[in-house]
Parts: structure tokens; C-alpha cells; sequence
């Protein structure tokens, strides 16, 4: 039980942010996955059945993943 | 970046609204870098404030509900208010265990949910009058130990 | 679940609260089952929207902004409000490439690009009253043709 409880407390300590960026990456391979699939862009429940990540998650994940990228322009610009 | 920032929401008192309400708060305290553990936290505790407004204080009928966020530095204070029936005796329904929908599966643990996920918790009603749960949680604190 | 789904929010008008605005109505909107082309062009007649509020109806001074959101089956309503400057000329203010603040690198596209992402776009101003943009979109309808 001493196990568990430091694994779940260690992963409690992972930040938001990281697991967003991760989500992001899975999402974009199945987003092209599933255009690859359908020849046409899926919705957000297929995206969801196809990641197992709630729709919430997902909304929230683009929108981190979009923050590092406009980062990433306004570097490079 | 060390100013108040504060939001006000309101939303149809309906069970899918319960999704949203936790992902609205969980994106506004992302100012204060948590960890997955503290925004499911303050998920936990915005989930059942959200779901006694829709049960208990509407009766799963038609009604509005608020939820107000005020970040500050790494403090979170989460308000989330109804204009439903109410609650006569505060003291009796914050404690664990107390019901009053038996039959349909609430655990009666609620409050205590809330209390134990947050820092603090202030609840005020009155029959008739509505709900106010008001919570607060300091971000990057060290965790509170649970039996 | 065919009944209308409505919710209103108030926040600072504060640049940091751009991409939660994003976050709310996109989130707000999941019911429509949309895909993330369609989200992402929501967002960016959102942030356009809400970019207008804080740089011109509030000149980056201290504001709130109101952002109301109807969804029925598929069908989106957004309304973004302000209670700043307002417009003198909005006829003038829509025509692509015009802009008041040259100095700071607008483009001069904002709403050209709320009329590109979305299906229509109304906007209601005067001079000290405040801004209102109301903007509709069907999920689901096929693609629009962008040249
Ligand atoms: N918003 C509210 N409006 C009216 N009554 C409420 C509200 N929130 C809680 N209550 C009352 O407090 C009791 C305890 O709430 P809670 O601890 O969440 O347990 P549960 O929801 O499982 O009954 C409820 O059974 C209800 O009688
Ligand atoms: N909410 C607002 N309050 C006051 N003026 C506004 C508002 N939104 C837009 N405007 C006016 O309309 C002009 C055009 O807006 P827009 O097409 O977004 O271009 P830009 O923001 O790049 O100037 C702005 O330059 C400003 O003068
Ligand atoms: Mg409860
Ligand atoms: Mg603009």
C-alpha cells in the first residue's frame, strides 16, 4: 500500500501543463489518423473514442498546445 | 501578473453542464501552475457543489447557478452559488454521511469532499434562499495528509 | 437534449484571459460535436473579439468583458461585449485592412476574419457605449469556400 500511495503522490506531482503537452501530441496523430480513415476531419467524439481522452481534454489540450506554439513564432520571429 | 483576476459564470442548471463547469475553473487557475493533483481537487470539490445545485437545490428542474473565481498570486477562492430551495439546517448537512435523497445513491459525502479537497469551505442557506458554497485553496502548498 | 443550452461569463479585461475565453466557449460548445477545425475557428473569431475589447474598447485599461453563448442542436450563438469606448464608424471599422492603432501592428483584420470563421457577424456601437458582436455558426454545414 506504501507503494501505491507514493506512485499516486508522485504522479499527483506531475504539472497540468506537462500532461496537456503530451495529450496535444496524441491528439494531432489521431486527428491525422482518422482523416487518413474517413478522407474528412473527425469530430470531437470520434477523437475522443479513438484517444480515450474525455472531450473536455481535448478542448483543453489544443488550447495549451496552441499557447506553445504561438511561443515558439514569437521566438523564432 | 500579481493583480486579482476574477471571473463570474453563469449556466443552465442541467447535468451536462457539470463537465463544463469543472474545465472552466480548472483553465482559469492554470495562472497558478498546479499540479494534476490540485486541479482534480478543485475539480472534485467544484463537481459536487455543481451537482447538490442541480439535485438538491433545483430538484433537477429548470434554474440558473454561478460559479465565481478569483485567482490571486497562487490562491484559488471558488464560489458556487444557487437560487434553489435551500438548505434549513447547514450544521446537519455538512456533516458526513447526511442525506436527504437516500434513495437515489447519494452518499451523503459531499461536503466532506469539498472540505477535504479544499483548504477551507464556508457554506450559507437558508430555506428558501437559496445556496452559497464558498471555497478556498492555496496552490503549491504541501500536501494535506489523508487517513 | 434538443433544448437550448445558454451561458454567460464576465472576466477582466486582461490579456492572460484571451485564452481562457477561448477555452470557455469551446468547451461550452462540445455538444455540437465539432470538429477541431470548426473549434479552432470558433476560438479565433472569439479571440479577435475579445483581443478588440481589451486593446480598443478598453484601451489595456481596467475593464470587464461579457461573452454570451446559446447553443441549440448544432447551432452556435456567441455575443462578445464591452463596455468601453465604443465605435463612432462601424461600416468603416468592418472594411478589411482598417484599423485605429497602426502603431501596434494591428492588422486591421480582426473582423474580417470573425466574418471568415463564422457564419454571420453583426456588430452593434456607438461612441461611449460600449461594443457588441454578435456571431453564428452551424456546426456540421459543409465547409465554406475560403479563397
Ligand atoms: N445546493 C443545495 N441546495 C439545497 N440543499 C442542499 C444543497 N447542497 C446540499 N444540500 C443538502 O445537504 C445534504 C448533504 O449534501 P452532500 O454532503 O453533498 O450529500 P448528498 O449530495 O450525497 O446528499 C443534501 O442531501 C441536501 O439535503
Ligand atoms: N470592442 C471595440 N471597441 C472599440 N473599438 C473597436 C472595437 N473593436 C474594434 N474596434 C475598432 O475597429 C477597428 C477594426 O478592428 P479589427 O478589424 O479587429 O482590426 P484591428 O484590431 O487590427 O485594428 C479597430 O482598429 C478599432 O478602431
Ligand atoms: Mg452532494
Ligand atoms: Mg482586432
Amino acid at each position: 500500500a506504501g507503494e501505491i500511495k507514493r506512485f499516486l503522490r508522485d504522479n499527483g506531482a506531475i504539472k497540468v501543463s506537462r500532461i496537456l503537452k503530451q495529450n496535444g501530441y496524441q491528439i494531432s496523430k489521431a486527428k491525422e489518423a482518422l482523416l487518413h480513415k474517413y478522407g474528412r476531419e473527425a469530430t470531437l467524439d470520434e477523437l475522443a473514442d479513438y484517444t480515450g481522452l474525455c472531450v473536455e481534454d481535448i478542448v483543453m489540450a489544443t488550447e495549451a498546445n496552441r499557447e506553445v506554439e504561438s511561443i515558439q513564432q514569437t521566438i523564432c520571429g | 501578473m500579481n493583480s486579482a483576476n476574477e471571473m463570474n459564470v453563469e449556466f443552465d442548471s442541467v447535468a451536462k453542464n457539470e463537465s463544463f463547469a469543472r474545465v472552466i475553473v480548472a483553465s482559469f487557475i492554470t495562472s497558478t501552475n498546479p499540479t494534476l493533483e490540485e486541479v482534480s481537487d478543485i475539480k472534485t470539490a467544484v463537481s459536487e457543489a455543481v451537482t447538490n445545485a442541480i439535485i438538491h437545490g433545483y430538484e433537477k428542474g429548470a434554474g440558473k447557478i454561478w460559479i465565481r473565481t478569483v485567482v490571486e498570486d497562487r490562491s484559488v477562492y471558488i464560489e458556487v452559488r444557487d437560487k434553489g430551495i435551500g438548505i434549513a439546517d447547514v450544521k446537519q448537512a455538512m456533516e458526513p454521511l447526511f442525506t436527504t435523497k437516500p434513495e437515489e445513491e447519494r452518499s451523503g459525502m459531499g461536503f466532506s469532499f469539498m472540505e477535504a479537497f479544499m483548504d477551507r469551505l464556508e457554506v450559507e442557506s437558508a430555506a428558501g434562499e437559496g445556496t452559497v458554497v464558498k471555497m478556498w485553496k492555496e496552490i503549491g502548498a504541501p500536501a494535506p495528509h489523508y487517513e
